[in-house]
């Protein structure tokens, strides 16, 4: 295996709150090679997007961020700012979720293209230009030319992202964080995006984050998935081998609560009860514990690691795997 | 385009008459009137009754204010029984020069509010922050006049850098013209940055919060850049309000201001007008100021379009 | 079939946009049985969530009818309006925002009863706690407490109470879950199940989830773009989809095996916008089966098989 | 700001005043130059028909283009102007005075006879509803006997008329014929006179520039070449000007004391001070109670410690007056009937009245107004007298005082070279001007009397007699006498005496 | 199934309220409004001199001067005691006036926001005709035709805050009237009066009592401007912004006379918006805030 590209290891992102600290994200360790996969899935509050604005450097400013981020040789967290910015566009980029808000609602969509690549790459005006109308094209924009002179919100939601991606593509990174890029999307519009971003990332070799709380976003589109909970990686294998044998109760009970296509109507789904900890209030023990079925005493007391005993390439942080 | 100039102008008519309709009637309120001020001392009824109804001050006041109405729209505003002065000479003698104050302190004021604002935002909760908005509380309790007259003080009488009243017409000497408005444009702006700043920098405040400030500097965008073109434009709205009001108010005149710095503009005209109850020359600049405020606001609206692209095309 | 609760009849709403109009709802006839579960599908901007709250007449119609239970509400004078708004409730995506940030639990669950006139404190509070109880929550823990103290599924919850508090007969589920983790979502489409059983209630539950709305859904119906584009028995839509539109639906569903490689057959574009539809047939642009008959004539709402309607001049079966 | 006073002085007769023309010495008057004045107010116009009466701003303005028949000299007798001499008749009733020749007003107009009595008609006819026409009641006529001979005829006789028209106001200044009735409604601001200059621009609330006349009958006249005329309404800002060098000479009142004495203080600058005629003074409203009360009036008198107030109000800078003629005036009392201050008995006079003492006194809503009210009410408080301050608008004033609407009322008796038109406004009991409405046959025949006694001595002692009377009954309160003030730059010379407050630049040059 | 599991949900997971901290700021401002607060209420029993009475001889004395802390004023007042009851005026009217802006514009601005159409164009063009309108004329008509007491300037500051009031309330309330809890109130068949009232309120009454703070501090200085005017608190009465207003034409000699009561307005107004933020960011529902 190549060096990796990006080695995250034990982030820690506490932010505040009138009740005290937040432990968004807890000791979470990741790798990520070269132009690979890496899908994050988890249920909202349970700090992927948190990691990933760790990553891109953009927490919010009262945020506290532990732990080393390495990526292609330089710790993100000890980088000056005027290096971090030479280094997001060219090598680091980001598709937001909402392309509605992640657009600027007042500046021109060429604008928005162009200021990118004069930042980074130095073109001209006409250039830079020229290159925003192929880079729309390459998104499947229709009539590139016309956009360039449009505002966001006289584009649907569908091709707002499209833009969204050009301009994350612009500068050919070398890692693209798409951070639940299809979750304000409509599915038949979802389904576009995914594959565009999948088919963008094989052609410019790029590695890729794709965060979702989704499991059927990651199935067929990652090399690898790691599913979190309660700020931590609670599970971490290769796709194919996640969906097959699931070892952490959490990602099984995820996946059944999905209501089924297949199954008939009024069919009472297997729910997983309760809700997420509060994480200013961090458990002793296992944090999926109150509502997982195969607790017991064990799990209260002693935080499960994220481990690989079996050896067998997947990593679960469990007592009681399946 | 045209329509919406047209809604507007349909807009503009009703609230002019409004106003002026109601100057006549709180006009109407105030005892003692033109024909008591000229007559003075001989104000007998028998005199005061004659010299009403030579001045038509005895008809009622719809006949007066349709007549006045009537005047107005054949592009008569009157003249002044006191003084002989047609209306349109006097409010076009004072008007550039209230104008060009208010100008001056409002842009004055901008370039005060804007960079303190910005700055507050991005720093915003630090010692930095607290101390401007706490100096913009400060000066909320430090009146006008006061300013006006430290100003004074200082510039003129102990530094003798900037004359204290000597205004000079524009078409006479431009750059002591600029010279003499300094003082009084300094002490506008000084009444109007806070209120601009606290605008500008909560809604700044609100937009850093936005996802495409995160993507702008997830571009790599200069710090610079993403001020001043990604987050400004879209924080100005309510600062553009704010400050067309404000302009919209200054257009009747900064009185104090121009009384302390003895500025021949409209707000001491309209004193003057009200004091010696010369009220076809109040209704005329009363119909000015309306008419400059409504168009202040049409401008505001129409900033609301240059700045927000959603507003342009009609999906505000 | 017995006599349908809720009958929407050639149901027009339109509303100005920037000097246009924008019809939302097109022409859509529906009907819901007593203790049924209707679902309503499309995408966002089909007009689904305008034709719920026309139904409640929170939006007033262009044209059409709308009967419940025999009444006609379209053009019921406002009182009589208001105090059929006990038979009939709403439940609302977003169910933070549902809820009034400043008031607390107890006083929002109340409020249906203060407006229903029921005056007796006592009784309020007993009949507040039952259903608070029914949906899942201690009442003694919750009722002092505001709205943000809550999770949304918690929140969820709360909507459904004070929905329910009145014992309504037909209650529009305007996408109840799509606000909520996965997790959290089984919880509540159970509960609504739980609550359709105990109170006997006629669900209309708008999603644009099919596999949502299959969970909770006897009939199905799909719109796009204002139009119905085919009704039908949950089963039968499910295995055998009439309307180009619903196929392409199913198959844009992400199906969490990795064995099974998203298909080919993904559709293509975006709706047109609602502003300009296209003619004809309204699904014509992005039909793969599309002609020029399509282009031409509107496709009618016609039976393909025993209780399945689709409006398509190419049907799949 | 405006005070009460010189707001007043708009009201009542303008006060005189005349341009020392030998005044100056005969040393080197310096040729050229420019002078800036600031002066207290805008000014609305300058014709009579629509301002009705000049008060102190349109004076200053007036005395550098406009001219009268006579004018003042050093020691306030009346000397030649546009008229070379006069004599009068037997009885005082009838006046003549032959005209300069050779004089022409700026437009070209030749000045002469026809034009005195066509100012004159203009605003003595009934038809225009002139109020400046109150002033020129006692004048029945003014006719051109020739070219250069006018005849003043009048209704009761003048003994000193031609010091009456030596004031550069509404009615004595003379205008041209011809401009006023080319201008019409526009003349008002587009004056044409006679005087040593002329009117080169007005921006109205901003700035006269005056000219010297080139045409100027006296040749060799003015020294300046050029005055600026420049209403500065805020005084801190007016005397922030001169200091700072924006203007040369301010108009001043004894309420700016702690710039006067900031001024005399500092080496560049002079004060120019003149102690005139008159005072200012308030009118008790006889026919109210508790004012009715002779008692009452009284203590209220006593009990307003004039001292203090000055000190409180001027830094004791106001000179406290005892009866309406003043230091500057001919007329000197030895014994004026003034009641003692002393509250102890003022105190005992309002117990002795036995009901409570409430009234209102009237007053403009400016700041100055705001701190006279607040002392009287304090020293009047301190005799058991309440007394409530009522601020009204400088509009609002006027009126209430003729329509007799108010207990007591601030006012003002007018520096007049003569005091026969004050007093006889003031105190005859059918005057208009009868703000104390009080009627005393002995107070009517005593000034009747004063009028017709063409001896200096014995009109004095008729004045006294009215003025222990007066006292005596306290139907008013004499406060401060007018004291009137300049401030100027040490080098500007050649103003003359402040008459009526007038700052008169037609002779002053800059050394 | 899921009932019982969600009861234990809510039983082990109550959200817990803690009692957010305040900061010596806030303790300090709330200290300065209760001191201000009870001495312009309890002034007439305050060991301190008559404001009205005069030293005549002792004017603008210095501060510490012997009997006059805070030395006197230009006509030889005792400025410790015009400060206090001055207090009193300025607190009245610049809590006053603004409850009359609150109230009128605030109806107002509400029902027109509510209600759009017709209504709202007719309650905003109210608005810009009060706006457009020179408030001179207005401040000088009431004065003139009513006469100048502290009731009546009150009225007039407060009316002429009424639009500011309007737009705020109109803002708010639009935004709200879109929210999902008000047509959730429509479809359970609420009256607009029970919406507005239970509904909306609750919700633009922040906003507006934020906005209130500001026109506290605006109302004061206001008072003084109409002084400089000759509109002000009629005379002998003291309000701070009269005392700036007298205070500035000694600006030279005795500059203590305006800037100890636009101190203590400062400080006044400062501690109203500190207590202010404090209790908005204290009550706020959304987390997170303060």
């Amino acid at each position: 295996m190549s060096a990796p590209l990006l080695s995250v290891e034990g982030i820690t992102v506490d932010l505040p709150t009138p009740r005290g600290p937040l432990r968004a994200v807890d000791g979470v360790d990741l790798t990520l090679a070269p132009g690979s996969t890496l899908g994050i899935v988890g249920e909202s509050g349970c700090g992927k997007t948190m990691l990933s604005r760790a990553i891109l450097q953009l927490l919010p400013k009262r945020a506290k961020l532990g732990g080393r981020i390495m990526f292609a040789g330089r710790d993100l967290v000890t980088l000056q700012p005027e290096e971090l910015r030479r280094l997001r566009g060219p090598e680091l980029a980001v598709v937001f979720q909402d392309p509605m808000t992640s657009l600027n609602p007042v500046l021109t969509i060429g604008t928005q293209i162009v200021e990118t690549l004069q930042a980074h790459l130095g073109m001209d005006t006409v250039t830079a230009m020229r290159r925003g109308v192929e880079l729309l094209a390459a998104v499947g924009i229709p009539a590139p030319e016309q956009r360039l002179r449009q505002y966001p919100h006289q584009l649907s939601g569908g091709m707002r992202q499209r833009v969204a991606i050009a301009i994350a593509l612009s500068c050919e990174p070398k890692l693209l964080i798409a951070d639940e890029p299809t979750t304000a999307l409509d599915v038949t519009v979802q389904a576009q995006i995914l594959d565009l971003l999948a088919r963008e990332q094989q052609r410019r070799h790029m590695a890729m984050i794709l965060i979702t709380h989704d499991l059927g976003v990651v199935a067929g589109r990652t090399d690898e998935v790691a599913v979190m909970y309660a700020g931590r990686v609670v599970e971490r294998a290769p796709t194919p081998k996640l969906f097959t044998r699931m070892r952490m109760p959490y990602t099984e009970a995820l996946l059944a609560a999905i209501p089924k296509l297949d199954s008939p109507p009024h069919t009472p789904l297997p729910a997983i009860a309760g809700r997420p900890p509060d994480q200013t209030r961090p458990l002793k023990g296992c944090s999926f514990e109150p509502r997982c079925r195969y607790a017991d005493d064990h799990c209260r007391s002693a935080k499960p690691p994220l481990a690989d005993p079996e050896r067998a390439g997947g990593l679960f942080a469990c007592w009681h795997p399946l | 385009m045209a329509k919406f100039l047209g809604r507007r102008l349909l807009y503009l008519l009703p609230v002019l008459l409004a106003v002026t309709l109601l100057t006549f009637l709180v006009a109407s309120l105030l005892p003692g009137d033109l024909a008591t001020t000229i007559l003075g001392d001989q104000a007998t009824p028998e005199k005061v009754a004659a010299l009403r109804a030579e001045m038509g001050l005895d008809l009622p006041i719809w006949q007066r204010y349709g007549i006045w109405l009537w005047g107005v729209l054949h592009g008569d505003l009157g003249r002044s029984f006191r003084t002989g002065e047609t209306v349109w000479a006097a409010v076009t003698a004072r008007l550039p020069v209230s104008l060009e104050l208010m100008v001056i302190g409002v842009v004055l004021s901008l370039v005060i509010a804007i960079p303190l604002a910005i700055l507050c935002a991005v720093k915003s909760g630090t010692a930095l922050d607290r101390f401007f908005t706490g100096l913009a509380f400060g000066k909320l309790s430090l009146p006008n006049y006061m300013v006006a007259i430290l100003l004074i003080y200082l510039f003129a009488v102990e530094l003798n850098w900037l004359p204290a009243t000597g205004w000079v017409p524009f078409a006479e000497d431009p750059l002591a013209n600029l010279r003499s408005f300094i003082l009084p444009a300094v002490t506008l702006a000084f009444a109007e940055w806070p209120v601009l700043m606290r605008v500008l920098r909560s809604d700044m405040i609100a937009t850093l919060q936005e996802d495409y400030i995160a993507m702008a500097k997830a571009k790599g965008l200069r710090p610079a850049r993403i001020l001043l073109v990604h987050a400004l434009k879209p924080s100005s709205l309510t600062l553009v309000t704010v400050a067309g009001i404000n302009i919209g108010r200054l257009i009747g005149g900064a009185l104090i201001v121009e009384t302390i710095f003895a500025l021949p503009g409209i707000g001491r005209l309209l004193v003057g007008a009200i004091y010696a109850r010369d009220f076809i020359i109040l209704q005329g600049v009363v119909l000015f100021v309306a008419a400059g405020f409504v168009v202040v606001n049409f401008i505001v609206d129409m900033l609301y379009a240059v700045l927000d692209p959603r507003i342009r095309h009609g999906r505000a | 079939m017995t006599a349908p609760l809720l009958s929407v009849r050639n149901l027009v709403v339109e509303y100005p946009v920037g000097g246009k109009t924008l019809s939302a709802v097109a022409d859509v006839s529906l009907e819901v049985g007593k203790g049924e579960t209707l679902g309503l599908v499309g995408e966002s901007g089909c007009g689904k969530s305008t034709l719920g709250r026309a139904v409640l007449q929170l939006r007033r119609p262009t044209a059409g009818k709308v009967v419940f239970d025999g009444t006609e509400l379209t053009g019921l004078a406002a009182e009589k309006m208001r105090l059929m708004r006990r038979r009939l409730q709403l439940i609302f995506q977003d169910p933070i925002a549902s809820l009034n940030p400043r008031r607390t639990i107890g006083d929002i669950v109340a409020e249906p009863l203060i407006i229903g006139g029921v005056s007796d404190k006592a009784e309020r509070d007993r009949r507040v706690r039952e259903v608070l109880t029914a949906v899942g929550l201690d009442a003694d823990l919750v009722s002092g407490r505001l709205p943000h103290e809550f999770s949304g599924g918690q929140c969820q919850r709360i909507c459904i109470a004070r929905a329910l508090i009145l014992e309504p007969e037909l209650v529009i589920c305007d996408e109840p879950v799509s606000a909520l983790d996965v997790s959290i979502r089984a919880q509540i489409l159970n509960l609504l199940e739980d609550m359709k059983r105990r109170y006997g209630l006629t669900l209309l539950f708008i999603a644009h989830d099919l596999a949502v709305v299959k969970a909770v859904s006897d009939r199905i119906a799909v719109m796009y773009l204002g139009k119905l584009c085919e009704v039908g028995p949950t089963e039968k839509l499910f295995a055998q989809p009439a309307h180009p539109y619903t196929a392409l639906l199913l198959d844009a569903i992400p199906v969490p095996d990795p064995s099974v490689k998203p298909t080919a057959n993904i559709p293509v574009g975006e709706p047109p916008s609602p502003l300009a539809p296209p003619s004809g047939c309204r699904f014509r642009t992005r039909c793969p089966r599309a002609d020029a008959v399509c282009a031409e004539v509107v496709p009618p709402l016609r039976e393909i098989a025993d209780g399945q309607f689709a409006a398509c001049h190419h049907p799949l079966v | 700001m405006t005070s009460i006073h010189s707001r007043l002085a708009k009201i009542i007769l303008p006060v005189a005043i005349a341009a020392g023309l030998s005044a100056a010495p005969a040393l080197a008057q310096k040729k050229g130059g420019a002078l800036t004045v600031g002066i207290e107010l805008d000014i609305a116009g300058f014709d009579p028909l629509k301002v009705g009466v000049y008060d102190t701003s349109p004076n200053i303005a007036a005395s550098l283009f406009l001219e009268q028949l006579t004018r003042l000299d050093e020691n306030g007798k009346p000397k030649p102007s546009l008229a070379l001499s006069w004599s009068a008749s037997e009885d005082y009733k009838v006046w003549t005075y032959k005209l300069r020749p050779d004089v022409k007003f700026s437009d070209g107009t030749p000045f002469n006879a026809q034009a005195v009595a066509f100012n004159f008609n203009r605003q003595k006819d009934p038809k225009n509803n002139c109020r400046c026409a109150f002033y020129i009641a006692n004048v029945l006529s003014v006719e051109a006997k020739d070219d250069l001979t006018v005849v003043y005829t009048l209704k009761d006789p003048a003994v000193n008329h031609p010091a009456l028209l030596t004031r550069p106001d509404q009615n004595s200044t003379i205008h041209s014929p011809t401009a006023i009735q080319a201008k019409g409604d526009d003349y008002n601001r587009n004056p044409v006179g006679t005087g040593p200059f002329v009117i080169k621009s007005w921006t109205a609330g901003d700035r006269m520039v005056l000219e010297r006349n080139p045409d100027y009958w006296n040749k060799g006249k003015p020294n300046l070449d050029r005055v600026i005329l420049r209403p500065l309404p805020d005084a801190q800002s007016r005397f922030a000007s001169l200091v700072s060098g924006e203007t040369d000479v301010v108009w001043a009142d004894e309420y700016e004391a702690d710039n006067i004495t900031r001024a005399r203080k500092n080496n560049a600058l002079q004060v120019l001070e003149y102690v005139g005629s008159g005072a200012g003074v308030a009118a008790l409203n006889t026919k109210v109670p508790p004012l009715d009360d002779v008692r009452v009036r009284q203590a209220l008198v006593m009990g307003l410690d004039k001292k203090k107030i000055s000190q409180a109000l001027t830094n004791g800078l106001a000179r406290p007056a005892s009866n309406p003629y003043g230091e500057g005036s001919w007329v000197k009392c030895k014994d004026d009937g003034a009641l003692p201050t002393d509250p102890k008995k003022a105190a005992e006079l309002i117990k002795e009245y036995g009901k409570p003492v409430q009234f209102k006194m009237l007053f403009t809503a400016t700041p100055r107004g705001r701190a006279t009210s607040q002392v009287y009410q304090q020293l009047w408080k301190q005799i058991g007298v309440d007394m409530e301050i009522e601020q009204v608008d400088q509009a609002t004033f006027p009126p209430r005082a003729f329509q007799r609407k108010f207990d007591i009322i601030g006012w003002r008796i007018v520096d007049f070279p003569d005091p026969d038109v004050q007093m006889f406004a003031n105190f005859y009991s059918k005057s208009p001007l009868n703000l104390a409405n009080y009627s005393n046959p002995e107070l009517d025949k005593l000034l009747e009397q004063s009028r017709v006694t063409p001896d200096e001595g014995k009109r004095t002692e008729a004045y006294c007699a009215i003025s222990r009377l007066l006292n005596k009954e306290a139907t008013w309160m004499w406060i401060f006498q007018n004291t009137y003030y300049a401030m100027a730059k040490a080098k500007v010379k050649g103003i003359p005496k402040l008459y009526g407050g007038v700052i008169d630049v037609s002779d002053a040059w800059v050394e | 199934m899921a009932v019982l599991e969600l009861e234990r949900d809510v039983a082990t997971e109550a959200p817990v309220r803690r009692p957010r901290r305040v900061g010596m700021l806030f303790i300090g401002s709330v200290a300065w409004i209760v001191l201000i607060g009870l001495s312009a209420i309890f002034a007439d029993w305050l060991p301190i001199q008559s404001p009205t009475d005069m030293d005549l001889l002792a004017k603008r004395a210095p501060l510490f001067s012997p009997g006059h802390i805070l030395g006197t004023d230009h006509l030889g007042r005792d400025e410790l005691s015009r400060l206090i009851y001055g207090g009193r005026v300025s607190l009245l009217v610049g809590l006053l006036a603004p409850v009359i802006g609150v109230i009128i514009g605030g109806c107002l601005g509400m029902v027109a926001g509510y209600f759009r159409g017709r209504l709202e164009t007719f309650a905003v063009g109210g608005v810009d005709v009060l706006l457009a309108f020179p408030p001179l004329v207005f401040v000088l008509a009431v004065t003139a035709f009513m006469g100048q007491s502290v009731a009546n300037i009150t009225i007039v500051i407060g009316v002429l805050g009424i639009p500011a009031f309007t737009r705020v309330a109109r803002a708010v309330t639009l935004t709200l009237s879109e929210r999902e809890f008000v047509t959730a109130a429509r479809a359970l068949g609420a009256t607009h009066s029970r919406i507005l009232m239970r509904e909306l309120l609750p919700n633009v009454a922040l906003p507006l009592l934020a906005f209130f703070l500001l026109a506290v501090a605006v109302t004061i200085v206001v008072e003084g401007a109409l002084s400089f005017l000759g509109l002000g608190v009629p005379p002998p009465t003291a309000s701070w912004g009269s005392m700036i207003g007298e205070g500035r034409e000694n600006l030279d000699i005795a500059p203590w006379l305006a800037f100890l009561p636009a101190g203590f307005m400062f400080l006044t107004v400062l501690a109203f918006n500190v207590i202010g933020d404090t209790l908005r960011a204290l009550t706020d529902p959304r987390p997170g805030a303060l």
